[in-house]
């Protein structure tokens, strides 16, 4: 179990890792989707079957792929040479976020481990029930996430294909006047 | 007070001045051509003429006496103003006449002024004449009287002034105006006054009104309110200062004359016939208030008398034929003020007949005179002046025949209309007092005279103006024919048939006295023979001196010039008028100082204001300052805000750094 | 010694850091919102970590709420890409430093 | 209102009928096993030419005068054609070299229809691969000559029309010179021996031809 | 006789694994192996022989014998095919992205070994045995889109990575019908267990009662294939399936007219086979899958278990085969048209034709839900699919393509 916790735990950081550092954004995002399997594997390992089936599903299956196709419709998909993979002043991104992890995040942590440790337990999770109380008392919450669903998707039609820009294309001039002072 | 009650009370009065009005509202407004504005305006007046028919009629019948129908026009501080119309003897017969005259002047004007391009505006005024005369005649209530009273003033300064453009008949319809404002000054002194003592304007009231009985011997009672009369009899004098003005009584005559500026059918209606006998009509309204006082019926018979001989006088020296016969209006006005206050003296409520019946008649021959003058001078080329005309009588037979009867009924010929009524004024003189008697009895002669003068003048000889003369039209000579028999016949039929004398004054009036009817003959007679006498075979011309001024050098002078009447007001009056100019400026100046040291006393504390407190404390150091330190703090803040996305994250990872640090360190 | 609560915290702070890195750092738009993505997975390890270390697992809490994480992350994701499209089009760049319309 | 997948099932029955078929009817597996054995070669398919020779021996009995028409037909000019000499020099009517390279050829047939003297023809041999794609396409005389039984063996009907044609010609050819011997002889004899009187006629030269030309 | 086979398989593992009974970690190596190998390498064999299926079924199909030469019948053709893959030169194009076109193959692989896995072949035969396998097993197929993706864009080639988009937009649109046709099955089996699916698809009263002929029947009626949402269901499953796995009608992206073989241009030798392969495989899951849910898994009359689960795996992959030989390729539109305009509705309408016949059923027993489900549930769906199709069918004017992004 243990062997398996830290292979995983170092397969998702190394996705991760590499997904920040490549210039190369594809095989960025495949160091990603490596990172998410990592990732189902670990709910796997905390017996929490459907979620990890989901995560798969949702994440490697669709946003993956939603990610390359974005790579496809834009440009330099293999990033330009001459530019620093970093942004200005990534310095001081770094810095803040060391800062966080000691200043909060682990100090945090250490303090939570009050209750006793207890050790993996296993019980045979069942989506049956997960279905049941999803049913039971959070129905209204479904419904809303499958609101929220279709009227973003729906807007990400919208702004992707930019039905909106096309029709403004016809009417308004290509050369637009750009302000003047940026 | 019902408008369609036709039945018994006397609410349909008011259709009669509501139909010239609406013919003014008609013509005023939507202006139509000039024919179709005649057939408007003739059509209402005629719808007029029907009713008052009627209401004379009615005012023969057993049931006469006074009918009103009153209503309250508007309540003003717990006073409401009461307007009312009145039907008795005096209302109907006048009604009648202003009616039956006016339409014949409307028809004659028709054709008289058919040319005029001004038509529609002349027979709008004319229809708002007839409104205000006819209202006048009705009204019940004195204030609603004044009112009617003054439109009559307006219509006459408009129809005098018909033709603005010429500057003199401007002048005269200003001059008309000025002077009647103030004989209605005084009228309207009386009205207040009245209202003032008895609290109503109403004239008859079922009791409570001004002429009846118990107001009067409530007034008349105060005695010694000023120059020795009573309340009723100071009343009275106000109100006949009214008249003075509106008929052009011996002060205040000026204007007529020169009212003959505006058109011949102008002359004829309102010089003649109605507007000026207004003023008598007044009188004899208010005739209970005069009874009331006697030395107030003395001034107004000498007043009358003295106005009708220097009325006589200077129509002697007269060579323009309208201002002849303006003249011979005011002095037959004057002898009309002698009817009532010798009347009234005589025969104290009989009085209002004698001077009303002269009115009646008088109507009848002067507008028959000035239409028949109208004729001539439109025959002779819009020709004014007698001296260039002559020999009338053989080219324009009928008008000339006409004109003649008038001038017999004017001379008081015997058994014309104008030698009864004139006879009935000489009679009451003469038991009234003597010397107003001779008075009149002369100026009786001198109109007599004067007429002829005049006639020689116009129809003897042959003719002396440029241009053939042409015949007038039928429908003006029409009115002439109409008007030369009333002249003529009304005098037996009203004396002698329907004795109009009991009628008007609602008591019985019989004078005789023979010496009066020898002493009318003779003048009559005596005035045409010395006329024609001296201007019967005389040469008549603008270069031949008139056969009187050769004699009489000097005083014909003055008779010429009026008496020199109107220079003397504009002596008197004129610099008083300046005088008072040159007071007002210099009280102006004193003013304007004044007013000169506040303003500079207050510019000054602003100027301190603004400047010091205004501009430095408040701009510099409060207000303006914040802002731009405001400004310059908002750029230095927008240097953070510089759109960069990751900037923006890093600070919030930074906040969430500091917030954990704090709750772990507090929050232990 | 078996694994803890502890293994899993410190696992996903880690790796939200690593993501939170990774967004403030980089300079592709793309590359952000995959940071985002692994910033959003580390949160959800954490809910069923405590989940699974929780007094009554059965009530399926944790599960839950990253069921509804995870929808909401998808949508969030098609949208943030849907949007880089159409920011795109508009500035024919995707590079972060170029995009500063927003400066006063 | 058929059913919504009728065609698809229409067709799925084609083929399932095939596929049962084919175990138990002939015609629903018309395929050989090629190598073993051969299917007969349709008559009316060709391939590339062949030249055709008369009797046994293949350089006597050619058919082919060397006329070059085929040549100068052929659109790709894969043919090549040297004329033969005899020992003194004088040329004769048949072909020393005649290659055609098969490697160009497009099978057009041109070559056959020009050819006055039905020497060649297209031959639907199709086993032409060989090693060496260039000598080893380019067939020589010796290569291309085959036997008129072997015309008849591919292309029995066209065949047996091309030996009519070639009979007819010759029965005509043979009629024309008997008629021509009798037409000399029938003159011999009517035209006594004193040819002498009859000089030949010397050819003037019309000499507007020259103008014109 | 029933499940006989499994648990005698079962028992083998179990003796298999006592060996090691004293070595706990090994013993679990073991038992790992034992689960997975043994399927690995079935399914590697029952590739090499469905190549060899197809090319005899394609080849009658057309009239023509089919492989023969090599071994009986061309038994042995696969292996000369897997040999003559071994030789040919693996040629990588100079400018690829190496890695991934190296890791594309094996991506591919992943997801159809783990997808096998699910299949609950026989009574204890259960390589994954995951509560929620149904789900997982669709989680898992939708990787190898990735895997296509990878080797389309990898290679660096126009037509491959045109190829590749195609396959990925295929897949990505014909993955929800699936999934949803899938949903009916899972809410009226009320599980997403694999085997509580396969349990749901016997008529239990009939499979305990002595009566042959009740038990005969009982493991065959109760398949879903025979209730009207099951056969719809079965249909949209199905045609789906052979889009997800890029076969017959729908094998656009490798269309060798086309793009010339799509995302596996750059591909030669061994890696090409290993490709082709994991198409095959993961076909064989899709089609497994398809037998679990619909066609009663490994539910047979006599000898049930693990026998009739690959008879019924092959049949199914028999159809596929039999389509590929009948219907010509269709045309991009018109798959993603048909996709998204026909299947995804009318596999919705079937879920509530599902929730129609469970409640029915539960109302006044299976019988006249039966009727009802056929007569009214089927003729619903047939006057939807008539309708979608003439809709779909009316001719859209075109309006002048706007290319956004190409300036």
């Amino acid at each position: 179990m243990i062997v398996a916790f830290y292979l995983l735990a170092l397969i998702a950081v190394l996705g991760a890792g590499l997904a920040i550092t490549l210039r190369n954004v594809v095989h960025a995002v495949f160091s990603v989707l490596l990172f998410f399997s990592a990732l189902a594997g670990l709910f796997l390992l905390l017996l929490a079957e459907f979620i990890a089936a989901v995560q798969v599903l949702v994440y490697i299956g669709s946003v993956g792929i939603l990610m390359l196709f974005a790579i496809m419709l834009t440009t330099n998909v293999v990033g330009d040479p001459n530019r620093p993979v970093q942004s200005r002043g990534w310095v001081w991104g770094g810095l803040a976020v060391v800062a966080l992890l000691a200043g909060v995040l682990l100090p945090i942590i250490s303090r939570t481990g009050g209750q006793s440790p207890t050790p993996l337990s296993d019980f045979n999770p069942s989506v049956k029930q997960l279905g049941l109380v999803l049913m039971d008392p959070y129905f209204a919450s479904l419904g809303v996430i499958a609101l929220l669903l279709t009227a973003g998707l729906i807007g990400a039609v919208v702004a992707a294909t930019g039905a909106s820009e096309a029709d403004q294309a016809k009417t308004v001039p290509e050369n637009r006047p750009r302000f003047p002072n940026n | 007070m019902n408008l369609f009650d036709f039945s018994h009370s006397v609410g349909w009065l008011w259709w009669i001045p509501l139909f010239p009005l609406m013919a003014t509202v008609w013509l005023g407004f939507f202006n139509p051509s000039g024919k179709f504005a005649a057939a408007v305006a003739n059509a209402a007046l005629l719808a007029s003429l029907l009713l008052s028919i009627r209401a004379f009629a009615m005012t023969w019948g057993p049931e006469a006496g006074v009918l009103t129908a009153n209503f309250t026009w508007i309540q003003v501080a717990g006073v409401n103003l009461e307007f009312g119309v009145v039907l008795n003897p005096l209302t109907g017969a006048m009604l009648a006449m202003v009616t039956f005259v006016g339409l014949l002047i409307f028809l004659y004007s028709t054709s008289y002024m058919s040319r005029d391009p001004g038509m529609t505006r002349f027979f709008c005024y004319l229809s708002l004449f007839m409104v205000g005369m006819l209202g006048l005649v009705m009204s019940n209530s004195l204030l609603l009287l004044f009112m009617f009273w003054e439109i009559v003033g307006l219509a006459s300064y408009l129809l005098i002034g018909f033709w603005f453009r010429k500057p003199s008949a401007a002048a005269a319809a200003k001059k008309a105006f000025i002077t009647t404002r103030i004989g209605d000054l005084g009228f309207l002194l009386g009205l207040l006054w009245a209202f003032k003592a008895t609290s109503t304007f109403l004239l008859f009231d079922g009791g409570q009104g001004l002429l009846e009985i118990e107001q009067i011997t409530a007034l008349s009672a105060t005695k010694d309110v000023l120059f020795g009369l009573n309340g009723a009899g100071v009343i009275a004098l106000f109100l006949f200062i009214g008249a003075v003005g509106k008929s052009g009584q011996l002060p205040l005559h000026v204007w007529l004359p020169d009212a003959m500026e505006g058109p011949t059918p102008v002359s004829a209606l309102i010089h003649a016939a109605t507007m000026v006998a207004a003023g008598v009509f007044l009188v004899a309204r208010a005739f209970p208030l005069f009874l009331a006082d006697a030395t107030v019926l003395g001034i107004v018979s000498w007043v009358g008398a003295l106005t009708a001989l220097f009325a006589a006088l200077v129509a002697l020296g007269q060579y323009d034929i309208k201002r002849i016969l303006a003249y011979s209006t005011v002095s037959q006005l004057g002898l009309m003020m002698v009817g009532l206050g010798a009347g009234g003296l005589a025969l104290s409520e009989g009085g209002v007949s004698i001077g009303t019946f002269h009115l009646l008649t008088h109507a009848f021959f002067k507008a028959l005179l000035f239409l028949g003058a109208g004729a001539i001078i439109h025959g002779c080329g819009h020709e004014q002046d007698i001296r260039l005309m002559g020999g009338v009588f053989n080219r324009m037979k009928v008008a000339s025949i006409c004109y003649l009867a008038g001038a017999l009924a004017l001379c008081a010929f015997p058994f014309t209309s104008g030698y009864y009524s004139k006879d009935q004024i000489l009679l009451s003189a003469w038991t009234a007092h003597g010397a107003v008697f001779w008075i009149s009895a002369s100026a009786s002669l001198l109109t007599a005279f004067y007429m002829t003068r005049q006639c020689c003048y116009v129809f003897l000889g042959d003719y002396r103006g440029k241009g053939p003369i042409r015949q007038s039209p039928s429908l003006m000579t029409a009115p002439l024919v109409i008007l030369a028999i009333f002249s003529l016949a009304m005098g037996i039929v009203s004396e002698e048939f329907y004795h109009i004398l009991t009628y008007l004054s609602g008591i019985a009036v019989d004078q005789h006295a023979w010496i009066v009817v020898v002493v009318s003959w003779v003048i009559a007679l005596g005035g045409i023979a010395l006329g024609l006498l001296i201007y019967g075979g005389s040469q008549l011309g603008l270069d031949a001196t008139d056969p009187m001024k050769g004699s009489l050098r000097t005083p014909y002078a003055w008779l010429e010039n009026q008496f020199f009447i109107d220079e003397l007001y504009d002596a008197t009056v004129a610099r008083l008028w300046k005088a008072s100019a040159v007071l007002i400026v210099f009280l102006e100046s004193g003013i304007h100082f004044l007013v000169e040291t506040v303003r500079g006393l207050v510019t000054g504390m602003g100027g301190f204001l603004s400047k010091t407190i205004d501009q430095k404390l408040i701009d510099q150091i409060s207000f303006d300052g914040v802002c731009d330190r405001i400004y310059k703090s908002g750029r230095l803040n927008a240097i953070i805000q510089n759109g960069f996305l990751q900037g923006y994250l890093r600070s919030v990872t930074l906040g969430a750094v500091i917030l954990g640090v704090l709750y772990l360190v507090f929050a232990r | 010694m078996g694994l803890t609560l502890h293994h899993f915290l410190i696992l996903s702070a880690i790796l939200f850091s690593i993501g939170l890195v990774g967004a403030l750092t980089r300079r592709h738009i793309i590359i952000m919102l995959i940071c985002l993505e692994i910033m959003l997975n580390a949160a959800n390890l954490n809910l069923i970590a405590f989940w699974h270390f929780s007094s009554n697992p059965l009530l399926m809490h944790g599960p839950l709420f990253t069921l509804f994480a995870i929808a909401i992350a998808a949508t969030e994701a098609a949208l943030g890409l849907a949007l880089v499209l159409a920011i795109f089009r508009h500035y024919k760049t995707i590079d972060l430093e170029s995009i500063r319309d927003l400066k006063e | 209102m058929s059913l919504i997948g009728k065609g698809i099932l229409k067709g799925m029955g084609v083929t399932a009928k095939n596929f049962f078929q084919s175990y138990y009817r002939k015609e629903r597996l018309p395929t050989v096993e090629y190598p073993e054995e051969k299917a007969t070669i349709n008559q009316f398919s060709r391939n590339f030419p062949f030249l055709l020779y008369d009797g046994d021996d293949p350089v006597d009995g050619m058919r082919c005068t060397a006329c070059t028409l085929c040549e100068r037909a052929c659109p790709p000019q894969c043919i090549y054609i040297i004329k033969d000499k005899d020992e003194n020099g004088k040329a004769i009517l048949s072909p020393r070299i005649f290659d055609i390279d098969t490697s160009v050829c497009m099978s057009c047939q041109l070559c056959v229809e020009v050819c006055p003297y039905e020497a060649i023809r297209m031959d639907s041999a199709f086993e032409l691969s060989n090693e060496n794609r260039f000598e080893g396409l380019l067939l020589n005389r010796e290569e291309l000559l085959k036997p008129n039984a072997y015309y008849h063996e591919i292309h029995p009907l066209e065949a047996r029309e091309t030996d009519d044609r070639m009979a007819a010609k010759a029965a005509l050819a043979e009629a024309k010179k008997k008629a021509r011997q009798k037409r000399a002889r029938l003159a011999a004899k009517n035209k006594p021996p004193p040819g002498l009187k009859k000089t030949p006629p010397t050819r003037k030269k019309p000499p507007q031809r020259e103008k014109s030309e | 006789m029933n499940n006989y086979f499994d648990l005698k398989l079962v028992e083998l593992g179990r003796w298999i694994e006592a060996f090691f009974a004293h070595y706990p970690t090994l013993k679990l190596v073991v038992h790992l192996l034992l689960c997975t190998l043994p399927l690995a390498l079935s399914f590697m064999g029952a590739f090499a022989f469905t190549t060899w299926l197809e090319r005899k079924g394609l080849a009658r199909i057309q009239n023509r014998p089919g492989p023969n030469r090599v071994g009986l019948f061309g038994l042995l053709q696969p292996i000369a095919d897997g040999i003559k893959m071994l030789l040919k030169e693996d040629i990588v194009p100079e400018r690829s992205d190496k890695l991934f076109h190296f890791l594309a193959p094996i991506m591919l692989m992943i997801p159809a070994m783990i997808g096998v896995g699910f299949l609950p072949l026989g009574d204890g035969l259960h390589a994954l045995p995951l509560d929620s396998a149904i789900i997982f097993f669709f989680a898992i197929s939708s990787l190898n889109t990735i895997a296509v993706f990878m080797a389309g864009w990898s290679s660096r080639n126009k037509y491959s990575l045109l190829g590749g988009m195609r396959a990925v937009a295929q897949m990505i649109s014909y993955e929800i019908p699936l999934v949803l046709s899938a949903v009916a099955v899972i809410m009226m089996a009320g599980s997403l267990n694999a085997q509580e699916v396969v349990a749901s698809q016997q008529i239990s009263s009939w499979v305990g009662s002595g009566n042959i002929l009740q038990e005969f029947f009982g493991r065959i009626l109760g398949w879903n294939v025979f209730k009207p949402w099951g056969f719809a269901g079965f249909i949209f499953f199905f045609i789906a399936a052979l889009a997800e796995a890029n076969r017959s009608p729908f094998d656009l992206p490798e269309a060798d007219s086309e793009i010339i073989a799509g995302h596996l241009t750059e591909y030669s030798g061994f890696k090409y086979a290993i490709l082709f392969m994991g198409e095959y495989i993961s076909a064989f899951a899709i089609a497994g899958i398809g037998v679990t849910l619909f066609l009663g898994g490994w539910n047979g009359p006599v000898f049930a278990g693990l026998p009739w689960f690959v008879l019924k795996l092959f049949s199914l992959f028999a159809v596929m085969i039999w389509i590929r030989g009948t219907l010509p390729r269709l045309r991009v539109d018109q798959l993603m048209g048909y996709a998204w305009k026909f299947l995804f509705p009318l596999a919705i309408l079937n879920i509530f034709l599902a929730g129609f016949y469970h409640f029915l059923e539960r109302q006044w027993g299976t019988a006249i839900a039966m009727l009802a489900g056929w007569l009214f549930g089927f003729g619903a769906l047939q006057l939807a699919a008539i309708a979608l199709s003439r809709l779909n069918q009316s001719p859209t004017i075109r309006s002048k393509r706007v290319y956004q992004l190409v300036e």
